[in-house]
């Protein structure tokens, strides 16, 4: 029952799985639909059992991502709470109109007499032997759109209470998820709490070394990353962001002053990716650092589909950890 | 029965008025930036508005005033609106190919083409849940039939049997490119077909036929019968936008538009039902002084206020 | 006419066989990731590809490793593409769902639903100034109907006459959902009617049938006549990707499909027919091992090189 | 004649219409198409002529973005080298798959066999009146897409060059022109010279007090201010960088070390503007600065209609010298 809080044993897609349950339970005006969500429960089961529980308030659609999005607006716009799934991020190339033009300026340019209450839920990013139009990290896209909220959780109890607030959210909001994640291992998970505000980052780590900046599926590697920093003596502290706007500027900034060494590690290309946000706000916060700070992500290329050549560009732990190493001991 | 068409007339003059105004403040700088006005084609919104009830949901275009002063938006904040004013239906922001009057039932122009026509969908969806019994009404050109968030439109409400009624105004030209060499199959209505949904030509120079065509759809899309598309053939007697040097006009063809457009063709049969010029012609001095009126006071509110430019944002 | 049968029946086992080989290499470990077979959908490309000519372009999906075989891509760059070797067609970039083989007429996969329709166009553009005479293919699935690009690529394609062929493989089913829900017509190839094009419904598993259709549809083509919509009514004998529980499948669905397969029926017709089981079995048999032995070939060669993987940026 | 070179008195449009007359000439395997470029000659009267002297290499299209950028990628696929246009950069948000999931993919994928040397030329900004739809600056996400080169003339004399540049790339290039550029002042343009390689920024005004990144139409604002400063005893040194793929990132790190303040300016919103990239590389290459880094952008918000709203968005003279004069005096 969402009004009870409990603690259950959830992976990340079981985590999303209850969040939506919850939702549709607490929240009448919500509808949930996209491409096989509906009937076969979506391509990683994320959506199973909603149907069967919520009727026709869970639907099946045609393979036409600019209906799908532009019908959420206009069902937002009258009053509902839509939760639409856009199966890869890749996908919303096709119809990014109706996420950009539309549904972005609909409470700004009504002057707030209408709003756009809807979530789009995408995952993105590599997987193994996935081709280059299903291994992109779109976030950087959809950051440089005002009016749109972008939350990126890593963890089962994230990915459930970050999606809780984005359906609360007034305005709309991307939830991005990784596929990678979803059959992860299961945590336990706090379900049923209150909703929580918009934003926030996450000290997964605490450390006085170096700040490392991070979020989505990568966060993990990073962690990894720390542990074996630390077992050389170099203290990391991981501050991971999964809301990317509204972005806790703050909380990166106070850590990189404590630290004065600064990375910023994302899966997404490295040019014009949000990394480069976060160093340019560091660095115009006007943070004293020790050493130039550092992106790291997949250089600028397409993604191959072999896993060894994938592999020799979507950084590892090993990878971050010579790099975070280099930058402390430079 | 001449009573309605006096009523037509009204609204069709009405919304000519306006846009003769507009076209003039623009000349002389109230107005700035790309204005798209709907002169000729003032029938299609003053038949089908008519018709629409309070709840359903109005989707137009960049050249959607006639829509919204058919809809019942009062003609003062458009054109406030359009001069940038605070008292704008959308205090400026909108401006003159973008707003929205939710109040009355017009839920936004759109300056990308097609893209209302999604968006009319989601509309139509909701009244699915909140028992409102809605209709929503998508307004395109021509060229949008081409476009392919219309196809996605078109498809998803015939497969779902929502109550969407996809009205496309074909004045023959998209921008400056005649819409028969965009096409090979010059009969835009046919292709409701291939959605398995109704799809008829009418004459959009006739709010009757308007009216009539507009009024059963709904009446279909209610019961729970889907969607249809009507292409209202009409013509535009002025440019795509203020500017345009129309050099893509055939010789004689603005001739023998003005011959058939709306307002003369229904002045003449109202006349020829026996009304008295006077009454026909009382209705054009209405509109007018309206318009003036309602453009003065317009003219009279503060500019939009710049500290408030960054508002509104998020919720 | 048992000989060109007996060539459908050699393509279509080629195609099988590399499908169930792939199926195993990926059950096993050295192919990984996502995997679309084209199991029971083998006769669209055989009859197909037997009558493109060398200078047309053919334009698949991530279903499309049939079709790179009828065009004539030989089996063992092909497995070592899925494998991620540096002998791969692409060197292991495209992967299963995007590589392309250009010079063998194949120009490519595609892993966007109904983004090689427009692409198409352009490749049928460039054969009217190139003097090439070229045709353009595009095939894509039902789903792919629904697709903005798709009714984009129709349009523009019939607008203009360029020879360009949409094939539409309809095996009744987009990923897990039945077509029959997400479309009001259920006959998609009378979409064409839409867009002024002649649109055909045929009998994806018979060879011979598409032979004759997309013979006919180039010659119109190529003489200037535009675009065909071919419907293939077809069924996937497999999951949509490997992996895939088929849980939307009905009671009895995948016995009632197997009894209709293109294999199993050509096979049935070309034994009535009095032609010797031995010299139609052979065929099974001549295939299976051209692909035991491209697959074990392919398994010899050397991993991409991670040093190349940033090249080819850029010219 | 395309072979002589010689000076015209052009404005910018009519730069970007003689380069398009000499590359059609030069170039036979040229088409130029997109919606009424052909009989009309564009809506900004830039493709004039152009069809009567190519005959059917020009044409008008259905408005239909992704058929128009589609067949594009296969008409370069199949050798020819088309010049397509997207009348506004917001409207190719429609159909950005057929940017980024498909032209960027050609060459790489397809391991050098397959190219695609396409052309998009499109217009962005605001302008007087322009609606929310019709305003964006998108170049950051066009930015954020490994195998697209980006090019931003502001200049008669850039829109020439660097329009011919762009044809002459055998990979897809997206030029963004603005439609406040075209009708402006007539400059002496050396039409006919040879094709520049791609890359390189200029040095609009040298100064040493302070370094200015910027590119677009908004340098004239940026120069400007400039002579402002000069008047105020501020020298800045104005770097506009017109290639942003590739972006001539030694020449601002250079300048940067010189005048040890950078600004940038571009008329695109701040966060996850290109800004940020420019910052992130002068930060990660360690420049000492004597002050933080400033960026100059539009706020982060949709763009209202009302000029006397926007105008309080987009930077002007006055502000990029107010901001610029309060670093310096830092
Ligand atoms: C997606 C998109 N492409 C192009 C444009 C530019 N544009 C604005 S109006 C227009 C013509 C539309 O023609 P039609 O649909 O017939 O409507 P009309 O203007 O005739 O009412 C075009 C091409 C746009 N606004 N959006
Ligand atoms: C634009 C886009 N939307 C969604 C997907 C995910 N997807 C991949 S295959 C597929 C189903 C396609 O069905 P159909 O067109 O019938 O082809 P089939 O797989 O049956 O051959 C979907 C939805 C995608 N790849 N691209
Ligand atoms: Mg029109
Ligand atoms: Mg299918």
């Amino acid at each position: 029952m969402p009004d009870l809080v409990e603690a259950r044993e959830l992976s990340y897609g079981e985590a999303v799985n209850a969040a939506l349950h919850r939702l549709m339970a607490e929240l009448p005006e919500t509808l949930v639909y996209g491409e096989d969500v509906g009937v076969p429960g979506g391509v990683f089961g994320v959506t199973r059992g909603l149907r069967k529980r919520h009727g026709d308030r869970v639907f099946d659609t045609p393979i036409s991502e600019s209906a799908i999005l532009g019908s959420a607006v206009g069902a937002a716009m009258m009053g509902r709470r839509p939760i639409v799934e856009i199966m890869w991020a890749d996908f919303s190339l096709v119809a990014l109109d109706q996420i950009v033009n539309q549904a972005a300026n609909v409470r700004y340019v009504s002057g707030g007499r209408l709003s756009a209450p809807m979530t789009i839920r995408t995952q993105q990013g590599n997987a193994p032997g996935a081709c280059a139009q299903h291994s992109q990290c779109l976030e950087a896209l959809f950051l440089h759109v005002p009016g749109l909220r972008v939350v990126m959780p890593s963890t089962p109890q994230d990915a459930y209470d970050l999606l809780v607030t984005a359906v609360h959210c007034d305005d709309p909001v991307l939830v991005v998820e990784n596929r990678t994640l979803y059959s992860g291992p299961k945590e336990r998970v706090r379900v049923g709490g209150p909703v929580l505000p918009l934003g926030g980052a996450r000290i997964r780590r605490a450390g006085w070394d170096v700040t490392i900046v991070t979020w989505g599926a990568i966060t993990q590697r990073v962690l990894e990353a720390a542990e074996a920093l630390a077992r050389e003596g170099i203290e990391a502290e991981v501050l991971e962001t999964p809301w990317l706007n509204p972005f806790d500027t703050e909380a990166v900034v106070e850590s990189a002053r404590r630290t004065r060494r600064l990375v910023v590690v994302h899966e997404a290309n490295v040019t014009g990716g949000f990394g480069a946000e976060v160093v340019a706000r560091v660095a115009g916060a006007g943070v004293p650092l020790l050493a130039p700070p550092v992106r790291i992500g997949t250089p600028d290329v397409r993604m191959p589909a072999a896993q060894v050549l994938a592999r020799a560009l979507v950084p590892d732990s090993a990878r971050i950890t010579a790099e975070v190493r280099a930058l402390v001991r430079h | 029965m001449s009573e309605r068409r006096l009523a037509d007339l009204l609204t069709m003059w009405r919304i000519r008025a306006f846009e003769e105004k507009v076209r003039d403040l623009r000349a002389e700088g109230p107005i700035v930036g790309s204005v798209h006005l709907c002169v000729g084609q003032e029938a299609i919104p003053a038949g089908a508005c008519d018709v629409l009830e309070p709840q359903d949901a109005l989707f137009a275009t960049y050249r959607g005033h006639g829509w919204a002063l058919a809809r019942g938006v009062p003609a003062e904040p458009l054109f406030a609106e359009l001069m940038g004013r605070a008292t704008g239906v959308n205090g400026g922001r909108g401006g003159s190919a973008y707003f929205t009057a939710a109040e009355y039932g017009f839920h936004g122009e759109n300056s990308i083409v097609g893209a209302g026509a999604p968006i009319a969908c989601g509309a139509a969806l909701a009244g699915r849940f909140d028992g409102s019994n809605r209709a929503a009404v998508t307004v395109f050109g021509d060229g949008a039939m081409n476009q392919g968030a219309v196809h996605e439109a078109m498809n998803f409400a015939a497969a779902f049997a929502l109550p969407v009624l996809f009205i496309c105004e074909n004045n023959r030209y998209s921008e400056l490119t005649p819409i028969r060499d965009m096409v090979r199959a010059p009969r835009l209505a046919d292709r409701a077909a291939a959605y398995g949904m109704p799809g008829h030509r009418i004459d959009g120079n006739d709010a009757e036929a308007v009216r009539f065509h507009v009024r059963d759809a709904l009446e279909v899309a209610r019961e729970g019968g889907g969607p249809t598309l009507l292409e209202c053939m009409t013509e535009r007697l002025v440019g795509h936008y203020i500017g345009d040097a129309e050099t893509y006009r055939q010789p004689g063809e603005l001739d023998r538009i003005g011959r058939r457009e709306p307002i003369v063709r229904l002045r003449e049969g109202l006349l020829a039902d026996g009304v008295p010029a006077s009454a026909v012609d009382a209705v054009e001095g209405a509109a007018r002084a309206e318009m003036e009126r309602a453009a003065t006071s317009a003219l009279a509110a503060p500019p939009a206020d710049p500290a408030t430019a960054r508002e509104h944002l998020y919720a």
